[in-house]
């Protein structure tokens, strides 16, 4: 196949040899590839065009997030959620902020439940508003991908508007919210959820049921839903197989026990059923946000939370759903010092993209790109 | 005599020749607008009003860029494959014609540079010359990506190319000729264009014609999400810039062919309709342009509408879906000229 | 590189390390693990894996809200399929394997892994110690999830897990020395230097330090 | 005079490309020497006002055929080590006789085509050559050359037959 010398050689070893000669072909996808949404190596070896084999490399992203946390004081640590999915940095924030609390027994005040509850949904909308653009602009769509993010701009303005920030947030505090809304921003999001719902079906228009889109996603890595719950995929990947499982539904947080919502999942379990699940999230989200906004309850946004944070010795896991799936906070506390003794994430992504070599292989390498984007992965989450 | 038969013809190569290559550019940035547009974008702004300069600033751009030749690249195949590409694309408009004679300075100029009598022909051969630098491009640069690309390309402009020229066919057994100019004239004669006594065949064709010039959603040889940028990733600066400009350059070829054949080429709408008359007061040259463009239009718009094809569904419409119907309208076209 | 053992880390009380770059008071920590208050209805998976395996849990222990089995590691893989196999509790979903490093102890290792039941939407945790080499058997062929999750306590703390089907270091470089989760690796420096030779980083910095006061 | 010249130096070409395309040691540089050869060769049928062949003998041989050698030779790896190249099995001598063979066919012909005049309706029809190419070559398909003509397209179809076959061998 190419013209170095080194190539040669291999050839020569491998006899006898059959009539034609078929070589492999290995090939590096990443770390440094347009569709790999980061840093994300993947190495291939291809029959044609076909995958045969494939090991997925992370660690390119590893800051060392879990240690640094043993290092920083509990209030610290919120603002290095952040930076794990940055794409719903407001999720992990609540994921956090909600175990510490599940550790020292902390009241919660429902005003801010509901705050909460709000903000990780318009984070499930900008997230998966970020998945459909990439996800579609790999399979080539590339309008929906700017159509995506126009409304995702929408989200970062409200989220500007609420916290200041449009990417790393830093907007819980442990025991409830450093700030209270924004008067008038509850109008705002409301005008927001109109706005979605008719972009949604602006979305739908362009791909459910694009022919082309059909052909690339339909039967393009179909797992099955026992297949999905042994290999740990959670969120709308295991969902898309047909798994009933929401956290936000199972093990109510925030202000979900009071939510009505429904659950998507899919059928087959292929690269289309996902896209059916997310997309149809959208409108679950929308649907939360109005509730939590129209019945936001009156009241203080953060409850009795002594001045120094200093859980009480012992360990909890606490896990919320976030837009790609289970994340989850291992957290062990000595009860002596201000900065925890054990942290650990649970990243949705890291898990779900075990799945990847699963999934990709013995399809082709476009599909490749399709079923990267298809999991949902963020790699600052990944590799933390 | 010397006007006549060398600088009238220059002349015309001259004119031709810069009004494609400035077509081309200009084209890039329709192409950036239309999709800016199409994406509620503006598109380029900066240079000039409405970004309109935009198209210098990029040569000057490319002109100015470093050109990196890869190590281990076969050093003169990778130079002239952009030369292969961009060669056949720009000689293709020898044949085209642009409208019928017109009297300039008292001598009957014709509006294209020579009406060869196997002009279709002549298109289709030349065009299937550009496959060269394609394959060598990605052979050359010695690197994985872009020869998978340079293979994946070949492949497809070969098999789409059968189908192209099936549908030709058919339309060659209803004009009785292979002249561009006489295609034209034969559609005047007829009193309608093409499209409409060729419907199939048009669209097959139009399929074919953005499969040909790899455009979405045919673009596979250089999806830059699969193949980091397709055959041409190792290339730079002006060498990838005549990539480029081909791809585009070939955009138009494939609009005015189609505008020749199956849109009436110069002629006004309904050429038979009398009552329409009136509309030959815009010269003939024009309507060309604008059906080209409108052609080149609709190129924009699919690929700012459509996902992309995966290379074996692309494959397989090419051979079973194409390919057959292309067949089965010669054969149609056939028995109708005989039964006629 | 599959079958090559856990980097053998320098032992916890090395006198090299220097003692200001080591969190001394959180070292001692010792997980409390308490008991399950004795109002508290047992669930009945642990009461069914007490009932199974006689003698096997260690310790059943219960805090804001979850309940956790510490069990050896050799009873680990046989409980993991009885808990994951039977419909009565069928924990089918290995959310998360993780570790925690306590240095002080000499089975310093708490290998946790978090289970959780699809059908009863319940969570279980077990916890396994484990020295700085004992084996503890990978449980990848009971819930394929663990993969990469063990595969990063591997690379983070080293722990040697035995029967992964692909056992190497996945979020530090391959070529990596020492396991940065673990308590004792230092918090600056070069830190696969001291790892290899410690005597040689105190030097370093002992010079660094000489070379900024002059 | 100028048709002559036109035609030494694309002949001249025509014999240049053709020897590179043998003594080249880089497999597609040969091949992209035989592209140039079949190019001067539609450039000779465009002088002897056969647009039509020249055409297709670009659309046909260096659009399509070569495209397909070098498909073959760019995949299959044909850098081999220099002491290959010395074949054992060479036959220099039966190399040597057949190219006297070819030689003396070439030889009999140009001393046939002396002999026997020129056929004289082609030159009556030689004016209208240019314009009528295509329909002149399509009738003497048709007629003259039938047989020929469907001969080969049985051997293009069995070929064809024969390529999937190999191809798809679970058909």
């Amino acid at each position: 196949m190419g013209v170095g010398p080194h190539e040669k050689v291999k050839m020569e070893a491998t006899t006898p040899r059959p009539a034609f000669d078929t070589e492999e072909l290995v090939i590096n996808m990443g770390p440094q590839h347009p569709s790999t949404h980061g840093v994300l190596r993947v190495v291939l070896r291809l029959d044609g065009e076909k995958v045969v084999d494939s090991d997925v490399i992370i660690g390119y992203l590893h800051r060392g997030i879990e240690k640094l946390s043993e290092n920083r004081n509990w209030t610290q640590i919120i603002l290095l959620t952040d930076r794990m999915d940055y794409i719903a940095a407001a999720t992990s924030n609540v994921g956090y902020c909600q175990t510490v609390e599940k550790l020292m027994a902390l009241e919660v005040p429902r005003r801010a439940q509901y705050i909460r509850t709000a903000l990780c949904e318009l984070q499930r909308i900008a997230s998966h508003c970020l998945w459909l653009g990439t996800h579609a602009m790999d399979i080539g769509a590339m309008t929906v991908f700017l159509y995506a993010f126009r409304e995702r701009e929408l989200i970062l303005d409200l989220f500007e508007e609420y916290c200041g920030a449009r990417l790393t947030y830093n907007s819980m505090r442990i025991g409830g919210l450093p700030l209270d809304i924004p008067s008038g921003w509850d109008k705002k999001v409301l005008a927001f959820c109109d706005i979605q719902m008719q972009k949604v079906d602006e979305y739908e228009e362009l791909l459910t049921n694009n022919r082309i889109w059909l052909e690339r996603t339909r039967d393009i890595g179909v797992i099955s839903a026992r297949d999905a719950t042994a290999i740990g995929l959670s969120g709308p990947a295991l969902r898309g197989s047909g798994v009933p499982r929401d956290i936000r539904k199972d093990e109510p947080y925030a202000a979900y026990s009071e939510m009505k919502f429904d659950v998507p999942i899919g059928t087959r379990g292929d690269t289309y059923d996902r896209y059916l699940v997310r997309l149809e999230e959208f409108r679950q989200s929308v649907r939360i946000i109005r509730q939590a906004i129209e019945g936001l309850p009156e009241g203080p946004i953060i409850g009795k939370v002594p001045r120094l944070i200093k859980p009480p010795a012992g360990e909890t896991y606490h896990a919320i759903e976030s837009p790609k799936g289970e994340i989850g906070f291992f957290i062990v506390s000595d009860g002596k010092s201000t900065n925890p003794y054990r942290f650990r994430v649970r990243p949705p992504s890291f898990c779900n993209l075990q799945a990847l070599s699963r999934l990709i292989k013995g399809h082709l390498v476009a599909d490749v790109v399709a079923l990267i984007g298809s999991i949902d992965i963020v790699l600052g989450e990944v590799d933390r | 005599m010397i006007i006549d038969t060398y600088v009238i013809p220059l002349l015309k190569i001259l004119i031709v020749l810069n009004a494609t290559l400035v077509g081309v550019t200009f084209m890039v940035l329709l192409e950036r607008k239309v999709i800016a547009w199409v994406q509620v974008r503006l598109g380029p702004m900066r240079v000039g009003p409405y970004g309109i300069l935009q198209p210098i600033a990029d040569a000057v751009k490319l002109l100015l860029k470093e050109d990196i030749t890869p190590a281990r690249a076969d050093k003169w195949v990778f130079t002239a494959a952009p030369i292969i590409v961009m060669v056949p694309a720009l000689i293709t408009f020898a044949v085209i014609p642009f409208g019928p004679a017109v009297r300039l300075f008292g001598r009957d100029v014709p509006l294209y540079i020579t009406d060869i009598n196997v002009g279709l022909l002549y298109i289709v051969s030349v065009a299937s010359i550009g496959v060269y630098g394609i394959i060598l491009g990605g052979w050359a640069s010695n690197s994985k990506y872009p020869l998978l690309a340079s293979l994946r390309a070949s492949a497809q402009l070969i098999s789409y190319e059968v189908a192209v020229t099936m549908t030709l066919v058919s339309l060659i057994m209803t004009a009785g000729t292979l002249s561009m100019v006489k295609i034209v004239e034969s559609q005047y004669m007829a009193g309608v264009w093409y499209a409409f006594v060729q419907p199939v065949a048009f669209v097959v064709f139009f399929i074919g014609a953005l499969a040909e010039t790899n455009r979405a959603p045919f673009d596979m040889a250089e999806a830059e999400q699969e193949l980091t940028g397709g055959f041409h990733t190792e290339y730079s600066g002006m060498r990838f810039a005549l990539f480029f400009l081909a791809e585009y350059a070939n955009m138009i070829v494939i609009s005015s062919v189609s505008t020749t054949l199956f849109l009436g080429g110069w002629l006004r709408p309904f050429p038979n309709v009398a009552a329409l008359s009136f509309l030959d007061f815009v010269p003939a040259w024009i309507w060309f342009l604008l059906k080209t463009f409108a052609f080149l239009y609709v190129f924009l718009w699919v690929r700012a509408t459509l996902p992309r094809y995966r290379y074996d569904q692309l494959m397989r419409l090419g051979w079973k879906v194409l390919i057959p119907i292309a067949i089965a309208n010669i054969i149609v076209t056939g028995i109708v000229k005989v039964a006629l | 590189m599959v079958d090559e053992p856990a980097k053998p880390a320098p032992p916890a009380a090395k006198p090299a390390a220097p003692a200001e770059h080591k969190p001394a008071a959180v070292a001692a920590y010792l997980p409390a693990d308490p008991p399950a208050p004795a109002d508290l209805a047992v669930p009945k998976s642990i009461g069914a894996v007490h009932a199974a395996f006689p003698g096997a849990v260690e310790r059943v222990s219960y805090w804001v809200g979850d309940w956790t089995i510490i069990i050896p590691a050799d009873k680990l893989l046989d409980i993991g399929r009885f808990l994951r196999d039977t419909p009565d509790f069928a924990f089918d979903f290995c959310s998360d394997v993780t570790a925690a490093d306590y240095p002080s102890r000499p089975q310093r290792f708490d290998v946790i892994y978090c289970l959780y039941s699809m059908k009863h939407r319940t969570r279980l945790r077990i916890k396994v110690r484990a020295g700085d080499r004992d084996p503890v058997p990978s449980v990848t062929s009971l819930w394929p999830a663990a993969n990469w999750l063990e595969r990063e306590v591997y690379d983070l703390f080293g722990v040697n897990f035995t029967g992964h089907p692909d056992r190497r270091r996945i979020l530090m470089p391959e070529d990596w020395q020492g396991h940065p989760q673990r308590k004792d690796y230092p918090l600056e420096g070069p830190g696969e230097l001291l790892m290899e030779n410690p005597l040689d980083w105190l030097r370093l910095r002992q010079a660094k330090e000489e070379a900024e006061i002059e | 005079m100028g048709e002559a010249i036109a035609f030494y130096v694309i002949s001249a070409l025509i014999l240049g490309f053709a020897v590179l395309v043998i003594t080249t040691r880089n497999t597609v540089h040969s091949v992209l020497f035989l592209v140039l050869n079949f190019l001067a060769v539609a450039a000779l049928y465009v002088l002897l006002t056969a647009q039509f062949l020249a055409v297709i003998q670009i659309l046909v041989y260096a659009g399509g055929i070569v495209v397909l050698y070098l498909f073959v030779v760019m995949l299959v790896n044909l850098k081999r080590p220099p002491e290959v190249h010395a074949d054992p099995h060479r036959r220099s001598s039966l190399g040597f006789s057949l190219s006297v063979l070819v030689l003396a066919e070439l030889a009999a012909i140009v001393v046939y085509g002396r002999l026997t005049p020129a056929p004289v309706a082609a030159t009556a029809e030689g004016t209208d050559l240019a314009v009528n190419n295509v329909e002149r070559i399509g009738y003497l398909l048709y007629t003259d050359y039938l047989i020929p003509f469907e001969v080969a397209s049985m051997l293009l179809l069995v070929a064809m037959i024969g390529a999937i076959v190999l191809a798809k061998r679970e058909l």
